[in-house]
């Protein structure tokens, strides 16, 4: 391996679609970066923003929440809660200083291996052009600069 | 080729052989222009008549089930052929390509009078008598004009293809 | 209603009815059309044949001359043309390659263009943009009884579809439906090929599938063939000797431009048509036409 | 908290994982993290000398928290957490660590691969002292079950389980149960007569005490949870007395709306607005069409089907119904709809007459379609020539890109079936690859050979009237290049069937929505596991059986329908189920009382408690999604399982390396 930045991710995967989209994935043998570390829940509605803030606070580089497709969701609508909610995060993220491209929504269900593949792919690489997220060796002035000036260009990426 | 990764995926179906209207007439047809093409006998393909009858109908590539560019497949193979010199004998159409292309870039557009003759002249001398008959009722209802019309920007045609000359030149 | 317009090289020459019959049912209709300035030859089916490349930036230019030229979309009249502008935009949206190095090369010579000008064919701008009533409303011969025989060609919508169907196009069927005529609707020939190029090269082939396209309309019955291509109407109406000769059939189907006969239809003087510039003669549709 | 043990059991999986990750190297770090007491690698974990390691460890180490590091939880965490209990150790107090499907799969680099199982690792190690002991809730087992689909896998699914003694609600979306086995004339490769062989079961199961038929009936809404499941089913009214009516078809006879297009002959003939669907229909009942009734539609008819009735079952005034069941397990099996060949415009289907498709075909040939048996054209002479052409909308990224399995054989049956009746016609067949995997398949294949069908490899390129010779004016002509010759064919006929492929049901994503499963991206039901459970889906008590998963012959749908009774009969013959104990509680201590979670939980499991002024959960009706856990602002729900400072630990944990 070179020397290049490798992001550390962390993604909430929801049992019933995402966990088992990656495990399909894997069973497919499907070949993907190494920086995310899948954490499962078993609903996308079940995170919330303090685990968010404890992945970055504890290091990440990104998070990725990954839940089923609309109307797919194991317990009715828990994914539309996540995805009401993705938003606000984002927004508060964004005040705190962090690039919005940092964190990240997607629907994987369990036939979409090579979807999580491919977003955990994707990820990576926009991570890792962020470069480090350095939380707590940046001036507040730096974090302002991050949020501010990233905020325009990933605006369109949040789904909808 | 965008998306020219395709041909790994053709199950050798012959939709595009049926559906195409030269095929009959061709040495090989698509469907066998990509097996040669898989096999690494692309030679063999290059150098018979078959690309140069396709008339660029897109019936193939509208129907192919796996998705392959099939027409830009045909181009592909036209312009190895042409850099190459692996043209076959008795084809006329690479000539035609030439002449095309020289018109352009000496007008900026294409003068079909003088494309025509100088086609005709170089490649068939009895074809005039052939098509007298239409040639001289074009000219009298006035639909061949002798004189090309030139464009102003004709010297950018020649810049654009001296530009990807050398971008190709940089990646080789 | 205004519009870019590339009318093509066959427009100066062997089509040049096609542009001319063009401008007199567009101006009839209100649409006004905007010559691209100083456009080049699209690079047709042959450039494709020398670089890739150099076809999609021989055809770019002229979509950059657009894009500086106005926001109106572009107009383009022949087959080979539009597909071959279309499928520059297509391969420059899909291929970041393509994107790049067309976009070097117009830098090259100071243009530039961002993939973005709608091209569109003309059957497209008047059953879309234009309007089978409005355009109906203008009728003034309605071509009642006239068996029109819709020849699509290749090109209008293969490979990219964007307008019509790949395999069953009707754009022209419901225009001259809108128009009077009793349109051969199931016209197994609309989208055959003709030959295209290969007339000058490999006669026989082209005479043979020029063949197919004129006995399908005869049995047909039809009155007159309209086409939407130049090269595929002088194919269709030049060479009915030769299929004759070859065939020992007796094919004398006047062939028109479609936008000849829809001006007939507007009541436009065929003088303005260019009628008189086809080889075959339109006489007996001319006359067929009720008053 | 006090000094846990940690056990940690790194697996090798044969080379699945040990070939990339360096468990020696994981095992050794693991070894030094805080907490674990024991780590140790094997070659397979899930075998017996790999469970006893497990329980050795909690009895001779006195580990009191394990953590598997293997392959997906989905797999075998219940594998472990069961020998976790018989080595005397709460099954909740082990986890598992995905590092072969999440790691060592899907990594090209055997040092990243590595140092990522150590992530995973490190995630659980981390997790397990804040683990909490916990009881699987029992809950009871209603003994009935749903069958949804009454084609051959609903039918044979509900037999078995009415054999033994389940009731059963076979639901029915048509007027009568048969599905599409009931369209076809012959079966292969035995050419077994399709009605021979469904007929006896149809009518076992309309006679069967045990099974309650609800045909012409829709699953609106399903609710609950294994073992406990409220299923809402809408009877659309038939406008006839389903106990009254004989079916005796007087009102058939009667009716004056006689143009309806008859879907059980593919629109091939015509019924009357009140029909009985076929003759050997079960229910045996006639229904009259809402939507062509000339009283049902306002208009004015003399209604002589009432006059018809003897037993004056006709009932203008019925109303849709909608009622609930209450039962422990379902199986859908909605089977499949025919890929409709319209918009592969190049073979003129819907344009130019003779044109048919496969089932069309299987209506002309049998003895009580259309054609009383007779393969006729359409002018009512017999065809001289028919092509057959196999992967219309098949294997082609236009359409379907998959292959759908039996079309191979069933257009080999049709040229049998066409040789039989007209042994001077030609037969052609147009096929890419001659699929012929299944029993007795490969032999019927030679059969035909020697029939004199003619094959050719190629695939259809279109099919047009336009005649080139006088062999093929006023015919059908299929283009097709024979790839074995190299050369393009003009094959001039008079019939062309197209050998469409199977597709998903138009609804099925709605349907699997409302059963809480999911579609495979090709648009049928996703089963549980593709090999070892190909009958469950994700949620527990619903199976599935027959073409909803996935296009299959009639032996493997009957196989599967089968497998999914048993399946459903393992978890019903059961007085109680265990469910999983993850799910919500609320502090009552702490809750505020806002409301907000009370709107938020999308099963109703959290109601308000007007007089202690907070919310509760209902345990029987929580499944467990947090969501409540999220939304409270001040972090009063808990998930149990997945409690915060538990997902809090798991991120330190993947960090920390």
């Amino acid at each position: 391996m070179s020397d290049q930045f490798e992001p550390r991710l962390i993604g909430f995967l929801c049992r019933w679609c995402s966990y088992n989209g990656a495990d399909l994935a894997g069973t497919s043998r499907m070949k993907y970066p190494p920086n995310l570390v899948p954490i499962k829940t078993n609903c996308s509605g079940r995170v919330d923003p303090t685990h968010i803030f404890k992945a970055f606070a504890e290091g990440a580089d990104g998070v990725l929440i990954a839940g089923c497709h609309p109307g797919d969701c194991h317990y009715i609508n828990g994914n539309y809660r996540t995805a009401g909610r993705f938003p606000l995060m984002k927004k508060m993220l964004e005040q705190l200083g962090l690039e919005p491209g940092r964190i990240r929504l997607e629907w994987v269900s369990a036939a979409e291996g090579d979807k999580f593949a491919r977003v955990v792919t994707e990820f990576t690489e926009e991570v890792r052009a962020l470069g480090p997220l350095g939380w707590n060796t940046r001036t507040p002035e730096e974090q302002a600069d991050a949020g501010q000036a990233s905020s325009d260009r990933v605006e369109e990426a949040v789904p909808a | 080729m965008p998306a020219g990764e395709k041909i790994k995926i053709c199950q050798q179906c012959g939709t595009c052989t049926g559906s195409c209207p030269t095929s009959s007439m061709m040495d090989y047809g698509p469907r066998e222009v990509i097996a040669a093409f898989r096999a690494g006998m692309i030679d063999k393909v290059v150098k018979s008549n078959t690309i140069w009858l396709c008339t660029s109908c897109y019936s193939c590539t509208v129907r192919c089930p796996a998705g392959i560019k099939i027409t830009d497949l045909m181009y592909e193979l036209k312009r190895l052929g042409i850099k190459y010199d692996l043209l076959p004998k008795d084809t006329r159409n690479p000539a035609m390509t030439r002449y095309f292309i020289d018109n352009v870039l000496k007008y900026g557009r294409n003068h079909e009078v003088g494309l025509m003759a100088r086609f005709m002249l170089a490649k068939d001398w009895s074809m005039p008598f052939n098509f007298a008959g239409l040639g001289i009722k074009l000219f009298t209802s006035g639909r061949l004009p002798l004189l090309p019309k030139q464009i102003r920007g004709k010297e950018e045609i020649a810049k654009m293809t001296a530009y990807l000359d050398a971008q190709e030149a940089k990646l080789q | 209603m205004r519009y870019l317009y590339y009318p093509g090289c066959s427009a100066e020459s062997t089509g040049m009815a096609y542009d001319i019959s063009t401008r007199a049912l567009m101006e009839k209709l209100g649409v006004e059309l905007v010559e691209l300035d100083d456009w080049n030859c699209c690079g047709a089916t042959s450039y494709f044949s020398v670089r890739e490349l150099d076809s999609f930036a021989i055809a770019a230019r002229n979509l950059a001359i657009a894009q500086q030229q106005g926001d109106e979309d572009l107009c383009v009249i022949c087959n080979a043309c539009y597909t071959t502008l279309a499928k520059t935009n297509r391969y420059m949206a899909d291929s970041p390659h393509v994107r790049e190095q067309v976009q070097g090369a117009l830098k090259a010579v100071g243009r530039r263009y961002d993939g973005t000008k709608p091209v569109r064919h003309i059957m497209d701008v008047l059953v879309n943009d234009v309007g089978l009533e409005a355009i109906s409303e203008k009728v003034a011969r309605r071509l009642t009884g006239i068996k029109v025989a819709p020849y699509y060609g290749c090109q209008y919508s293969r490979p990219i579809g964007s307008f019509d169907d790949t395999e069953d196009p009707q754009t022209m069927d419901r225009f001259f439906e809108a128009l009077g005529a009793d349109v051969l609707t199931d016209f197994p020939a609309k989208l055959k090929c003709c030959g295209g190029m290969m007339m000058l090269t490999n006669a026989t082939g082209a005479v043979r599938l020029c063949h197919e396209i004129l006995k399908s309309a005869e049995d047909l019955g039809a009155d007159v063939i309209v086409a939407a291509c130049p090269l595929c109407e002088m194919n269709l109406e030049g060479y009915q000797p030769n299929v004759n000769k070859a065939y020992g059939t007796h094919f004398h189907i006047p062939v028109m431009y479609f936008t000849q006969l829809a001006g007939l239809a507007l009541g436009i003087d065929p003088k303005q048509l260019a009628i008189d510039k086809q080889v075959v003669s339109c006489a007996p549709v001319l006359a067929a036409i009720p008053a | 908290m006090a000094q846990e043990k940690i056990g940690v059991y790194v697996c090798h999986c044969g080379t699945n994982i040990a070939g990339k990750v360096d468990v020696e190297e994981v095992t050794r770090w693991a070894a030094e993290q805080p907490n674990v007491a024991v780590a140790r690698n094997y070659k397979y974990m899930c075998s017996d000398p790999g469970q006893d390691l497990i329980k050795q460890d909690i009895k001779e180490h006195g580990i009191t928290r394990a953590v598997v590091a293997a392959c997906s939880p989905t797999m075998h965490e219940p594998t472990f957490r069961k020998a976790a209990a018989d080595g005397g150790l709460n099954p909740y107090l082990l986890q598992m660590a995905n590092i072969r499907e999440h790691c060592s799969w899907v990594t090209v680099d055997g040092e990243a691969a590595t140092a990522k199982a150590k992530r995973i690792l490190g995630a659980q190690i981390h997790r397990l002292p804040l683990n909490e002991p916990l009881d699987p809730i029992e809950v009871p087992v209603n003994p009935n079950v749903m069958v949804v689909g009454g084609g051959i896998a609903g039918i044979e699914a509900a037999l078995k389980l009415a054999q033994a003694g389940k009731k059963v609600y076979l639901v029915e979306r048509d007027p009568s149960i048969g599905g599409h086995m009931a369209m076809f004339d012959k079966t292969f490769p035995t050419l077994d007569c399709a009605a021979c062989i469904l007929t006896p079961k149809m009518s076992a199961a309309g006679k069967e005490p045990h099974i309650e038929m609800l045909a012409y009936s829709e699953v609106t809404e399903v609710e609950g949870y294994v073992g406990n499941f409220k299923v809402k089913v809408r009877k659309k009214a038939r406008y006839v007395d389903i106990d009254t009516c004989t079916g005796c078809g007087l009102c058939t006879e009667a009716c004056v709306v006689r143009k309806v297009p008859n879907e059980f002959d593919r629109g091939l003939s015509k019924r009357a607005a009140a029909y009985i669907p076929f003759p050997q229909a079960v229910p045996l009942r006639a229904t009259i069409d809402p939507t062509r009734c000339l009283t049902l539609t306002g208009k004015k008819c003399k209604q002589p089907c009432l006059t018809a009735c003897g037993p004056g079952a006709i009932d203008f005034d019925q109303k849709d119904e909608e009622i609930e069941v209450e039962v422990g397990a379902i199986i859908v099996a909605t089977g499949f709809e025919l890929w409709d060949p319209t918009p592969e415009k190049r073979y003129s289907y819907g344009k130019l007459d003779n044109v048919l498709s496969s089932l069309e075909f299987e209506r002309i040939s049998n003895a009580s379609g259309p054609t009383g048996g007779h393969i006729l054209c359409k002018n009512g002479e017999p065809p001289k020539a028919v092509a057959i052409l196999h992967c219309v909308g098949s294997r082609d990224e236009n359409y379907q890109e998959f292959c759908s399995r039996v079309c191979c054989m069933y257009s080999l049956k049709f040229a049998h079936l066409i040789k039989e009746h007209l042994p001077e016609c030609e037969v052609y067949e147009c096929y890419i690859d001659m699929r012929t995997y299944g029993k007795g398949y490969e032999e019927f294949y030679k059969r035909l050979m020697n029939e004199d069908v003619h094959f050719i490899r190629g695939r259809a390129a279109e099919v047009t009237d336009v005649g080139l010779s006088p062999t093929e004016e006023g015919r059908l002509v299929v283009k097709v290049e024979d790839t074995l010759l190299g050369i393009t064919r003009r094959l001039p006929v008079d019939m062309v069937i197209l050998s469409s492929g199977l597709a998903p049901r138009s609804d099925a994503k709605e349907t699997a929505q409302t059963f809480g499963f999911g579609c495979s991206a090709n648009g049928f039901y996703l089963e549980r596991h593709p090999k070892l459970e190909p009958v469950s889906t994700v949620t527990d008590g619903i199976f599935i059986a027959g073409c909803c998963q996935y296009p299959k012959d009639i032996p493997d749908t009957v196989a599967q329908a089968g497998a999914a009774a048993a399946g459903a009969l393992a978890l019903v013959d059961n007085p109680t189920v265990n469910v999983e104990p993850t799910i919500s509680y609320i502090d009552p201590e702490k809750c505020s009382g806002c409301h907000i979670c009370v709107g938020l939980c999308p099963h109703a499991a959290i109601q308000y408690n007007e007089e202690k002024g907070v919310a509760e959960v209902i345990t029987a009706a929580c499944k467990g999604c947090g969501v409540c856990v999220a939304a409270c602002a001040s972090g009063v729900p808990q998930q149990r399982g997945y409690l915060d400072e538990q997902i809090f630990a798991e991120i330190e944990g993947a960090l920390a390396v």
